[in-house]
Protein backbone atom coordinates (compact mmCIF):
# COMPACT_ATOMS: atom_id res chain seq x y z
CA UNK A 1 0.00 0.00 0.00
CA UNK A 2 1.46 3.55 -0.94
CA UNK A 3 1.43 5.94 1.94
CA UNK A 4 0.44 9.07 1.54
CA UNK A 5 2.02 12.12 4.11
CA UNK A 6 0.21 15.72 4.14
CA UNK A 7 1.49 18.74 5.44
CA UNK A 8 0.81 22.49 4.47
CA UNK A 9 3.73 24.56 4.18
CA UNK A 10 4.23 28.21 4.33
CA UNK A 11 3.35 29.55 0.66
CA UNK A 12 -0.10 27.99 1.02
CA UNK A 13 0.48 24.84 -0.57
CA UNK A 14 -0.62 21.57 0.22
CA UNK A 15 2.14 19.05 -0.55
CA UNK A 16 1.10 15.11 -0.46
CA UNK A 17 3.97 13.10 -0.43
CA UNK A 18 3.08 10.26 -2.59
CA UNK A 19 5.77 6.57 -2.41
CA UNK A 20 4.77 3.30 -3.84
CA UNK A 21 2.96 2.30 -6.54
CA UNK A 22 -0.82 3.65 -7.99
CA UNK A 23 -3.00 0.93 -9.30
CA UNK A 24 -7.00 0.23 -9.00
CA UNK A 25 -5.60 -1.28 -5.84
CA UNK A 26 -4.65 2.09 -4.62
CA UNK A 27 -7.29 4.41 -6.49
CA UNK A 28 -9.55 4.51 -3.36
CA UNK A 29 -6.92 5.64 -0.78
CA UNK A 30 -5.32 7.99 -3.95
CA UNK A 31 -8.82 9.89 -3.91
CA UNK A 32 -9.25 10.08 -0.74
CA UNK A 33 -6.03 11.94 0.10
CA UNK A 34 -6.37 14.18 -2.62
CA UNK A 35 -9.92 15.12 -1.31
CA UNK A 36 -8.21 15.68 2.11
CA UNK A 37 -5.56 18.01 0.82
CA UNK A 38 -8.21 19.64 -1.56
CA UNK A 39 -9.81 20.35 1.54
CA UNK A 40 -7.33 22.22 3.55
CA UNK A 41 -8.70 25.23 0.66
CA UNK A 42 -5.12 26.36 -0.40
CA UNK A 43 -4.39 28.05 -3.57
CA UNK A 44 -1.86 24.65 -4.75
CA UNK A 45 -2.18 20.98 -3.92
CA UNK A 46 1.67 19.73 -4.84
CA UNK A 47 2.10 15.84 -5.32
CA UNK A 48 5.46 15.16 -4.45
CA UNK A 49 5.60 12.39 -6.33
CA UNK A 50 9.67 11.11 -7.16
CA UNK A 51 8.48 8.19 -4.78
CA UNK A 52 5.91 6.74 -7.57
CA UNK A 53 7.53 4.06 -9.54
CA UNK A 54 4.03 3.10 -11.07
CA UNK A 55 0.92 4.92 -11.94
CA UNK A 56 -1.88 3.59 -14.56
CA UNK A 57 -4.58 4.96 -15.91
CA UNK A 58 -7.36 4.60 -13.26
CA UNK A 59 -4.53 6.14 -10.85
CA UNK A 60 -4.39 9.07 -13.46
CA UNK A 61 -8.15 9.15 -13.89
CA UNK A 62 -8.08 10.30 -10.01
CA UNK A 63 -5.33 12.96 -10.47
CA UNK A 64 -7.46 14.42 -13.79
CA UNK A 65 -10.32 14.60 -11.65
CA UNK A 66 -9.09 16.40 -8.54
CA UNK A 67 -6.60 18.73 -11.05
CA UNK A 68 -10.38 19.72 -12.62
CA UNK A 69 -12.02 20.27 -9.41
CA UNK A 70 -9.13 22.70 -8.06
CA UNK A 71 -9.16 23.94 -11.35
CA UNK A 72 -12.56 24.73 -10.93
CA UNK A 73 -12.42 27.09 -7.80
CA UNK A 74 -9.33 28.65 -8.98
CA UNK A 75 -6.65 26.43 -7.43
CA UNK A 76 -3.80 24.44 -9.12
CA UNK A 77 -2.54 20.45 -8.82
CA UNK A 78 0.81 20.71 -9.28
CA UNK A 79 3.10 17.50 -10.22
CA UNK A 80 6.61 17.55 -9.02
CA UNK A 81 9.38 15.02 -10.06
CA UNK A 82 7.65 12.79 -11.80
CA UNK A 83 9.60 9.92 -12.26
CA UNK A 84 9.88 8.03 -15.98
CA UNK A 85 7.29 5.80 -14.90
CA UNK A 86 4.64 8.70 -14.06
CA UNK A 87 5.66 11.02 -17.28
CA UNK A 88 5.21 7.87 -19.45
CA UNK A 89 1.33 7.87 -18.68
CA UNK A 90 1.05 11.96 -18.65
CA UNK A 91 2.44 12.34 -21.77
CA UNK A 92 0.62 9.79 -23.57
CA UNK A 93 -2.53 11.70 -22.25
CA UNK A 94 -1.17 15.11 -22.40
CA UNK A 95 -2.77 15.16 -18.93
CA UNK A 96 -0.51 18.51 -18.77
CA UNK A 97 -3.05 20.54 -19.76
CA UNK A 98 -4.94 20.21 -16.12
CA UNK A 99 -2.17 19.33 -13.68
CA UNK A 100 1.14 21.64 -13.56
CA UNK A 101 4.18 19.17 -13.97
CA UNK A 102 6.96 20.57 -12.09
CA UNK A 103 10.44 18.95 -13.85
CA UNK B 1 18.74 -24.96 -26.36
CA UNK B 2 16.44 -22.32 -25.26
CA UNK B 3 16.69 -19.28 -27.63
CA UNK B 4 12.92 -18.34 -25.70
CA UNK B 5 11.89 -17.69 -22.29
CA UNK B 6 9.18 -18.12 -21.21
CA UNK B 7 7.07 -17.06 -18.03
CA UNK B 8 3.41 -18.44 -16.92
CA UNK B 9 1.64 -17.14 -13.91
CA UNK B 10 -1.77 -17.68 -12.60
CA UNK B 11 -3.18 -15.04 -9.77
CA UNK B 12 -6.53 -14.97 -8.27
CA UNK B 13 -8.42 -11.93 -9.83
CA UNK B 14 -7.93 -9.03 -6.79
CA UNK B 15 -6.92 -6.04 -6.98
CA UNK B 16 -4.02 -6.33 -4.57
CA UNK B 17 -2.49 -8.80 -7.29
CA UNK B 18 -1.73 -6.33 -9.73
CA UNK B 19 1.65 -5.84 -7.61
CA UNK B 20 2.35 -9.34 -7.80
CA UNK B 21 1.57 -9.42 -11.73
CA UNK B 22 3.89 -6.51 -12.07
CA UNK B 23 7.06 -8.02 -9.29
CA UNK B 24 7.04 -11.18 -12.00
CA UNK B 25 7.16 -9.64 -15.44
CA UNK B 26 9.68 -7.42 -13.79
CA UNK B 27 12.01 -10.68 -12.75
CA UNK B 28 11.38 -12.11 -16.27
CA UNK B 29 12.72 -9.09 -18.08
CA UNK B 30 15.38 -8.31 -16.20
CA UNK B 31 16.51 -12.11 -16.53
CA UNK B 32 16.14 -11.61 -20.51
CA UNK B 33 17.95 -8.18 -19.74
CA UNK B 34 15.22 -6.11 -21.04
CA UNK B 35 16.25 -2.37 -20.63
CA UNK B 36 13.93 0.31 -19.49
CA UNK B 37 12.48 1.57 -22.04
CA UNK B 38 10.83 -0.59 -22.52
CA UNK B 39 10.37 -2.64 -19.83
CA UNK B 40 8.13 0.35 -18.13
CA UNK B 41 5.61 0.29 -21.38
CA UNK B 42 5.21 -3.75 -20.78
CA UNK B 43 4.58 -3.34 -16.89
CA UNK B 44 1.96 -0.65 -17.70
CA UNK B 45 0.29 -2.24 -20.18
CA UNK B 46 -0.12 -5.82 -18.71
CA UNK B 47 -1.22 -3.84 -15.53
CA UNK B 48 -4.34 -2.40 -17.76
CA UNK B 49 -4.75 -5.43 -19.18
CA UNK B 50 -5.06 -7.44 -15.46
CA UNK B 51 -6.96 -4.62 -13.94
CA UNK B 52 -9.53 -5.45 -16.69
CA UNK B 53 -9.73 -8.69 -15.57
CA UNK B 54 -10.48 -7.59 -11.78
CA UNK B 55 -12.67 -5.12 -12.49
CA UNK B 56 -14.37 -6.55 -15.59
CA UNK B 57 -14.51 -10.09 -16.76
CA UNK B 58 -16.48 -11.85 -13.40
CA UNK B 59 -18.44 -8.97 -12.55
CA UNK B 60 -20.87 -10.32 -10.77
CA UNK B 61 -19.63 -13.51 -9.58
CA UNK B 62 -19.11 -14.30 -5.93
CA UNK B 63 -15.37 -14.73 -6.11
CA UNK B 64 -12.84 -13.55 -7.66
CA UNK B 65 -11.49 -15.62 -10.93
CA UNK B 66 -8.35 -16.86 -12.68
CA UNK B 67 -6.27 -14.20 -14.07
CA UNK B 68 -3.36 -16.28 -16.31
CA UNK B 69 -0.61 -14.24 -17.34
CA UNK B 70 1.93 -15.91 -19.89
CA UNK B 71 4.89 -14.14 -21.35
CA UNK B 72 7.55 -15.61 -24.28
CA UNK B 73 10.56 -13.72 -25.37
CA UNK B 74 11.96 -15.10 -28.77
CA UNK B 75 14.62 -12.40 -29.95
CA UNK B 76 13.51 -9.47 -29.84
CA UNK B 77 9.93 -10.28 -29.98
CA UNK B 78 7.85 -10.38 -26.33
CA UNK B 79 4.34 -11.98 -26.49
CA UNK B 80 2.60 -11.19 -23.10
CA UNK B 81 -1.19 -12.87 -23.23
CA UNK B 82 -3.50 -12.22 -20.00
CA UNK B 83 -5.98 -14.82 -20.24
CA UNK B 84 -9.47 -14.68 -18.15
CA UNK B 85 -12.70 -17.31 -18.10
CA UNK B 86 -15.04 -14.78 -17.45
CA UNK B 87 -18.22 -13.66 -19.13
CA UNK B 88 -16.88 -12.68 -22.09
CA UNK B 89 -15.77 -9.03 -23.38
CA UNK B 90 -18.90 -6.59 -23.56
CA UNK B 91 -19.16 -3.10 -23.20
CA UNK B 92 -20.36 -1.53 -19.60
CA UNK B 93 -22.15 1.37 -19.43
CA UNK B 94 -21.35 1.12 -16.06
CA UNK B 95 -18.01 0.72 -15.93
CA UNK B 96 -15.95 2.14 -12.67
CA UNK B 97 -13.41 3.12 -14.96
CA UNK B 98 -11.89 5.83 -17.45
CA UNK B 99 -12.03 3.81 -20.28
CA UNK B 100 -8.45 4.57 -20.83
CA UNK B 101 -7.12 1.11 -20.08
CA UNK B 102 -7.71 -0.16 -23.82
CA UNK B 103 -6.93 2.83 -26.03
CA UNK B 104 -3.48 2.81 -23.31
CA UNK B 105 -2.51 -1.25 -24.06
CA UNK B 106 -3.18 -0.34 -27.99
CA UNK B 107 -1.07 2.36 -27.57
CA UNK B 108 1.84 0.87 -26.11
CA UNK B 109 1.39 -2.51 -27.88
CA UNK B 110 3.32 -3.02 -31.46
CA UNK B 111 0.49 -5.09 -31.73
CA UNK B 112 -2.81 -5.86 -29.88
CA UNK B 113 -5.07 -9.02 -30.10
CA UNK B 114 -8.36 -9.64 -28.36
CA UNK B 115 -10.39 -12.80 -28.76
CA UNK B 116 -12.48 -15.07 -26.64
CA UNK B 117 -10.96 -17.90 -24.36
CA UNK B 118 -12.24 -21.14 -25.31
CA UNK B 119 -15.04 -21.97 -23.62
CA UNK B 120 -15.67 -18.64 -21.87
CA UNK B 121 -13.59 -15.31 -21.08
CA UNK B 122 -11.04 -13.41 -22.75
CA UNK B 123 -7.74 -13.48 -24.18
CA UNK B 124 -5.62 -10.61 -24.49
CA UNK B 125 -2.30 -10.58 -26.66
CA UNK B 126 -0.18 -7.99 -26.51
CA UNK B 127 3.21 -8.23 -28.64
CA UNK B 128 6.51 -5.48 -28.30
CA UNK B 129 8.86 -5.35 -30.36
CA UNK B 130 12.04 -4.63 -28.56
CA UNK B 131 14.46 -2.53 -30.16
CA UNK B 132 17.60 -3.54 -28.62
CA UNK B 133 18.37 -0.53 -26.18
CA UNK B 134 21.54 0.04 -24.07
CA UNK C 1 -11.60 -19.77 -59.41
CA UNK C 2 -12.25 -17.52 -56.75
CA UNK C 3 -13.23 -19.19 -53.45
CA UNK C 4 -12.36 -15.90 -52.00
CA UNK C 5 -14.51 -13.19 -52.71
CA UNK C 6 -12.80 -9.34 -51.65
CA UNK C 7 -13.88 -5.58 -51.45
CA UNK C 8 -11.49 -2.86 -51.46
CA UNK C 9 -12.87 0.67 -50.70
CA UNK C 10 -10.96 4.16 -49.71
CA UNK C 11 -13.32 7.50 -48.73
CA UNK C 12 -12.64 10.30 -46.67
CA UNK C 13 -12.75 10.35 -43.31
CA UNK C 14 -15.99 12.01 -42.74
CA UNK C 15 -18.77 10.83 -40.87
CA UNK C 16 -21.42 11.80 -44.07
CA UNK C 17 -18.98 8.80 -45.63
CA UNK C 18 -20.27 6.36 -42.72
CA UNK C 19 -23.67 5.06 -44.58
CA UNK C 20 -21.51 4.59 -47.61
CA UNK C 21 -19.16 2.17 -45.63
CA UNK C 22 -22.18 0.22 -44.54
CA UNK C 23 -23.45 0.42 -48.33
CA UNK C 24 -20.62 -1.28 -49.77
CA UNK C 25 -20.06 -3.89 -46.74
CA UNK C 26 -23.87 -4.61 -47.21
CA UNK C 27 -23.13 -5.00 -51.06
CA UNK C 28 -20.49 -7.26 -50.41
CA UNK C 29 -22.25 -9.15 -47.51
CA UNK C 30 -25.30 -9.80 -50.01
CA UNK C 31 -23.39 -10.87 -52.89
CA UNK C 32 -21.84 -13.28 -50.13
CA UNK C 33 -24.79 -14.54 -49.37
CA UNK C 34 -24.47 -13.65 -45.93
CA UNK C 35 -27.40 -13.43 -43.73
CA UNK C 36 -28.46 -11.01 -40.70
CA UNK C 37 -27.54 -12.54 -38.03
CA UNK C 38 -24.59 -12.36 -38.72
CA UNK C 39 -24.33 -9.36 -41.16
CA UNK C 40 -25.79 -6.55 -39.10
CA UNK C 41 -23.03 -7.16 -36.31
CA UNK C 42 -20.53 -7.03 -38.63
CA UNK C 43 -21.98 -3.51 -40.36
CA UNK C 44 -22.17 -2.28 -36.45
CA UNK C 45 -18.26 -3.00 -36.04
CA UNK C 46 -17.27 -1.66 -39.16
CA UNK C 47 -18.97 1.25 -38.43
CA UNK C 48 -17.47 1.39 -35.37
CA UNK C 49 -13.94 1.29 -36.39
CA UNK C 50 -14.53 3.88 -39.26
CA UNK C 51 -16.00 5.91 -36.61
CA UNK C 52 -13.03 6.46 -34.82
CA UNK C 53 -10.69 7.09 -37.71
CA UNK C 54 -13.54 10.00 -38.57
CA UNK C 55 -12.89 11.16 -34.72
CA UNK C 56 -9.57 10.31 -34.29
CA UNK C 57 -7.31 9.51 -36.39
CA UNK C 58 -6.82 12.46 -38.40
CA UNK C 59 -7.29 15.12 -34.98
CA UNK C 60 -6.09 18.04 -35.52
CA UNK C 61 -5.68 17.93 -39.26
CA UNK C 62 -7.08 20.87 -41.15
CA UNK C 63 -8.60 18.31 -43.93
CA UNK C 64 -9.83 14.93 -42.98
CA UNK C 65 -7.52 11.70 -44.23
CA UNK C 66 -8.35 8.38 -46.00
CA UNK C 67 -10.09 5.82 -44.52
CA UNK C 68 -9.02 2.33 -46.27
CA UNK C 69 -11.51 -0.63 -45.88
CA UNK C 70 -11.06 -3.83 -46.85
CA UNK C 71 -12.79 -7.06 -46.85
CA UNK C 72 -12.12 -10.38 -47.67
CA UNK C 73 -14.68 -13.59 -46.97
CA UNK C 74 -12.80 -17.17 -47.23
CA UNK C 75 -15.12 -20.16 -46.05
CA UNK C 76 -16.90 -19.12 -43.59
CA UNK C 77 -14.18 -16.75 -42.33
CA UNK C 78 -15.20 -13.06 -43.56
CA UNK C 79 -11.83 -10.45 -42.51
CA UNK C 80 -12.47 -6.66 -42.53
CA UNK C 81 -9.69 -4.51 -42.13
CA UNK C 82 -10.05 -0.73 -41.66
CA UNK C 83 -6.54 1.15 -42.17
CA UNK C 84 -5.65 4.97 -41.37
CA UNK C 85 -2.42 7.27 -42.07
CA UNK C 86 -3.35 9.57 -39.05
CA UNK C 87 -1.03 10.05 -36.09
CA UNK C 88 -1.22 6.76 -33.97
CA UNK C 89 -3.82 5.08 -31.98
CA UNK C 90 -3.56 7.13 -28.40
CA UNK C 91 -5.90 7.50 -25.88
CA UNK C 92 -7.45 10.93 -25.30
CA UNK C 93 -8.76 12.59 -22.37
CA UNK C 94 -10.83 15.14 -24.64
CA UNK C 95 -12.40 12.11 -26.86
CA UNK C 96 -15.86 13.35 -27.68
CA UNK C 97 -17.24 9.55 -27.78
CA UNK C 98 -18.87 7.41 -24.63
CA UNK C 99 -15.35 4.56 -24.89
CA UNK C 100 -18.12 1.93 -26.43
CA UNK C 101 -16.43 1.75 -29.52
CA UNK C 102 -13.54 -0.46 -29.20
CA UNK C 103 -15.75 -2.51 -26.76
CA UNK C 104 -18.43 -3.03 -28.89
CA UNK C 105 -16.23 -3.74 -31.79
CA UNK C 106 -14.49 -6.29 -29.61
CA UNK C 107 -17.97 -8.28 -28.16
CA UNK C 108 -18.89 -8.30 -32.01
CA UNK C 109 -16.00 -9.88 -33.59
CA UNK C 110 -13.76 -13.08 -33.13
CA UNK C 111 -10.78 -11.83 -32.86
CA UNK C 112 -10.07 -8.19 -33.44
CA UNK C 113 -6.36 -7.05 -33.64
CA UNK C 114 -4.85 -3.28 -33.57
CA UNK C 115 -1.73 -2.54 -34.74
CA UNK C 116 0.29 0.46 -36.27
CA UNK C 117 -0.54 1.27 -40.06
CA UNK C 118 3.26 1.34 -41.62
CA UNK C 119 4.63 4.41 -41.78
CA UNK C 120 1.75 6.33 -39.49
CA UNK C 121 -1.48 5.34 -38.30
CA UNK C 122 -3.48 2.46 -37.06
CA UNK C 123 -4.85 -0.69 -38.73
CA UNK C 124 -7.89 -2.56 -37.25
CA UNK C 125 -8.47 -6.14 -38.43
CA UNK C 126 -12.01 -7.69 -37.67
CA UNK C 127 -12.00 -11.46 -37.79
CA UNK C 128 -15.57 -13.07 -37.64
CA UNK C 129 -16.54 -16.81 -38.22
CA UNK C 130 -19.77 -17.09 -39.85
CA UNK C 131 -21.65 -19.91 -38.46
CA UNK C 132 -23.80 -20.56 -41.63
CA UNK C 133 -27.36 -19.27 -40.77
CA UNK C 134 -30.73 -19.85 -42.80
CA UNK D 1 -30.11 12.41 -43.23
CA UNK D 2 -32.72 11.04 -40.70
CA UNK D 3 -35.73 12.71 -40.07
CA UNK D 4 -37.65 13.57 -36.71
CA UNK D 5 -41.37 14.29 -36.78
CA UNK D 6 -42.41 15.01 -33.58
CA UNK D 7 -46.00 15.82 -32.22
CA UNK D 8 -47.74 15.69 -28.77
CA UNK D 9 -50.48 13.20 -28.27
CA UNK D 10 -53.10 13.09 -25.89
CA UNK D 11 -51.50 10.42 -23.18
CA UNK D 12 -49.56 13.30 -22.55
CA UNK D 13 -46.41 11.43 -24.39
CA UNK D 14 -44.35 13.33 -26.89
CA UNK D 15 -43.45 10.89 -29.72
CA UNK D 16 -40.51 11.24 -31.74
CA UNK D 17 -40.81 9.42 -35.18
CA UNK D 18 -37.22 8.25 -36.22
CA UNK D 19 -36.61 7.38 -39.82
CA UNK D 20 -32.99 6.64 -41.04
CA UNK D 21 -29.65 5.28 -40.03
CA UNK D 22 -28.24 6.85 -36.80
CA UNK D 23 -24.58 7.12 -36.87
CA UNK D 24 -22.14 10.11 -35.51
CA UNK D 25 -23.07 12.02 -38.76
CA UNK D 26 -26.34 12.24 -37.14
CA UNK D 27 -25.78 12.65 -33.61
CA UNK D 28 -26.31 16.33 -33.27
CA UNK D 29 -29.53 15.85 -35.17
CA UNK D 30 -30.49 13.03 -32.84
CA UNK D 31 -29.19 14.98 -29.68
CA UNK D 32 -31.43 18.18 -31.29
CA UNK D 33 -34.39 15.89 -31.57
CA UNK D 34 -34.79 14.44 -27.95
CA UNK D 35 -33.88 17.73 -25.76
CA UNK D 36 -36.87 19.47 -28.08
CA UNK D 37 -38.73 16.71 -27.21
CA UNK D 38 -38.13 16.58 -23.48
CA UNK D 39 -38.88 20.60 -23.39
CA UNK D 40 -42.57 19.80 -24.18
CA UNK D 41 -42.22 18.65 -21.05
CA UNK D 42 -44.47 15.46 -20.73
CA UNK D 43 -44.31 12.66 -18.85
CA UNK D 44 -43.09 10.09 -21.52
CA UNK D 45 -40.79 10.60 -24.45
CA UNK D 46 -41.70 7.73 -27.03
CA UNK D 47 -39.02 7.18 -29.70
CA UNK D 48 -40.98 5.32 -32.33
CA UNK D 49 -38.00 3.34 -34.02
CA UNK D 50 -38.95 1.14 -36.13
CA UNK D 51 -37.89 3.27 -39.31
CA UNK D 52 -34.11 2.76 -37.58
CA UNK D 53 -32.17 0.16 -39.28
CA UNK D 54 -28.92 1.01 -38.18
CA UNK D 55 -27.84 2.79 -34.86
CA UNK D 56 -23.94 2.83 -33.34
CA UNK D 57 -22.78 3.45 -29.73
CA UNK D 58 -22.99 6.98 -30.71
CA UNK D 59 -26.45 6.95 -30.70
CA UNK D 60 -26.81 4.88 -27.90
CA UNK D 61 -24.83 7.30 -25.79
CA UNK D 62 -27.28 10.02 -26.95
CA UNK D 63 -30.28 8.21 -26.33
CA UNK D 64 -29.06 7.22 -23.32
CA UNK D 65 -28.17 10.25 -22.28
CA UNK D 66 -31.06 11.54 -22.47
CA UNK D 67 -32.63 8.97 -20.71
CA UNK D 68 -30.83 9.49 -17.62
CA UNK D 69 -32.05 13.10 -18.41
CA UNK D 70 -35.70 12.66 -18.13
CA UNK D 71 -35.38 10.33 -15.33
CA UNK D 72 -33.89 12.72 -12.88
CA UNK D 73 -37.28 15.25 -13.25
CA UNK D 74 -39.80 12.26 -13.00
CA UNK D 75 -40.52 11.27 -16.64
CA UNK D 76 -39.52 8.35 -18.95
CA UNK D 77 -37.63 7.49 -22.45
CA UNK D 78 -39.46 4.51 -24.21
CA UNK D 79 -37.94 3.27 -27.75
CA UNK D 80 -40.94 1.56 -29.10
CA UNK D 81 -40.81 -1.30 -32.26
CA UNK D 82 -37.03 -1.64 -31.60
CA UNK D 83 -35.53 -3.49 -35.14
CA UNK D 84 -32.93 -6.05 -34.79
CA UNK D 85 -30.48 -3.67 -35.34
CA UNK D 86 -31.23 -1.36 -32.81
CA UNK D 87 -31.89 -4.51 -30.01
CA UNK D 88 -28.46 -5.74 -31.10
CA UNK D 89 -26.89 -2.96 -29.14
CA UNK D 90 -29.45 -2.31 -26.54
CA UNK D 91 -29.46 -5.63 -25.04
CA UNK D 92 -25.57 -5.78 -25.55
CA UNK D 93 -25.25 -3.03 -23.22
CA UNK D 94 -28.16 -3.40 -21.20
CA UNK D 95 -29.15 0.17 -21.87
CA UNK D 96 -32.29 -1.33 -21.26
CA UNK D 97 -32.47 -0.03 -17.02
CA UNK D 98 -32.48 3.38 -18.19
CA UNK D 99 -34.71 3.06 -21.53
CA UNK D 100 -37.70 1.24 -21.31
CA UNK D 101 -37.82 -0.70 -24.54
CA UNK D 102 -41.57 -1.21 -25.75
CA UNK D 103 -41.97 -4.32 -28.01
N1 LIG E 1 -11.35 -8.96 -19.52
C1 LIG E 1 -12.53 -8.36 -19.83
N2 LIG E 1 -13.70 -9.05 -19.78
C2 LIG E 1 -14.88 -8.46 -20.09
N3 LIG E 1 -15.01 -7.16 -20.50
C3 LIG E 1 -13.87 -6.42 -20.57
C4 LIG E 1 -12.60 -6.97 -20.25
N4 LIG E 1 -11.68 -5.99 -20.43
C5 LIG E 1 -12.35 -4.89 -20.84
N5 LIG E 1 -13.68 -5.13 -20.93
C6 LIG E 1 -14.71 -4.17 -21.39
O1 LIG E 1 -14.07 -3.14 -22.14
C7 LIG E 1 -14.38 -1.86 -21.60
C8 LIG E 1 -13.24 -0.89 -21.86
O2 LIG E 1 -12.10 -1.24 -21.08
P1 LIG E 1 -11.04 -0.08 -20.74
O3 LIG E 1 -10.64 0.59 -22.01
O4 LIG E 1 -9.96 -0.69 -19.94
O5 LIG E 1 -11.85 0.99 -19.90
P2 LIG E 1 -12.49 0.88 -18.43
O6 LIG E 1 -11.95 -0.37 -17.80
O7 LIG E 1 -12.04 2.10 -17.73
O8 LIG E 1 -13.98 0.83 -18.65
C9 LIG E 1 -14.72 -2.11 -20.15
O9 LIG E 1 -15.53 -1.08 -19.61
C10 LIG E 1 -15.45 -3.46 -20.24
O10 LIG E 1 -16.78 -3.25 -20.65
N1 LIG F 1 -8.07 5.14 -35.50
C1 LIG F 1 -7.65 5.68 -34.33
N2 LIG F 1 -6.56 6.49 -34.29
C2 LIG F 1 -6.14 7.04 -33.12
N3 LIG F 1 -6.73 6.82 -31.92
C3 LIG F 1 -7.81 6.03 -31.89
C4 LIG F 1 -8.33 5.42 -33.07
N4 LIG F 1 -9.42 4.67 -32.71
C5 LIG F 1 -9.56 4.82 -31.38
N5 LIG F 1 -8.61 5.64 -30.87
C6 LIG F 1 -8.44 5.98 -29.43
O1 LIG F 1 -9.10 4.99 -28.65
C7 LIG F 1 -10.04 5.60 -27.77
C8 LIG F 1 -11.21 4.65 -27.49
O2 LIG F 1 -12.02 4.50 -28.65
P1 LIG F 1 -13.52 4.05 -28.47
O3 LIG F 1 -13.56 2.84 -27.60
O4 LIG F 1 -14.13 3.93 -29.80
O5 LIG F 1 -14.19 5.22 -27.63
P2 LIG F 1 -14.47 6.75 -28.06
O6 LIG F 1 -14.25 6.87 -29.53
O7 LIG F 1 -15.90 6.97 -27.64
O8 LIG F 1 -13.51 7.58 -27.24
C9 LIG F 1 -10.40 6.91 -28.44
O9 LIG F 1 -10.90 7.87 -27.50
C10 LIG F 1 -9.06 7.32 -29.03
O10 LIG F 1 -8.23 7.90 -28.04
Amino acid sequence: MPTFDRRTVDERATVVVIEGELDIGSADALRSALDAAAAEGTAVVRLEAAGVHFLDSSALGVILAAGQRLAERGSRLELANATPAVRRILEMTLITRTVHVIP
Amino acid sequence: MSDSDRLSVTLSSAPGNLPLVRHAIRGFLDASDVADPPAGEVLLAVTEACANVVQHAYVGDPEPGAIELEAELSGNRLVISVRDHGHGFAPRLDSPGAGLGLPVIASLTDRLEIRPTPGSGTEIMMAFALNEAA
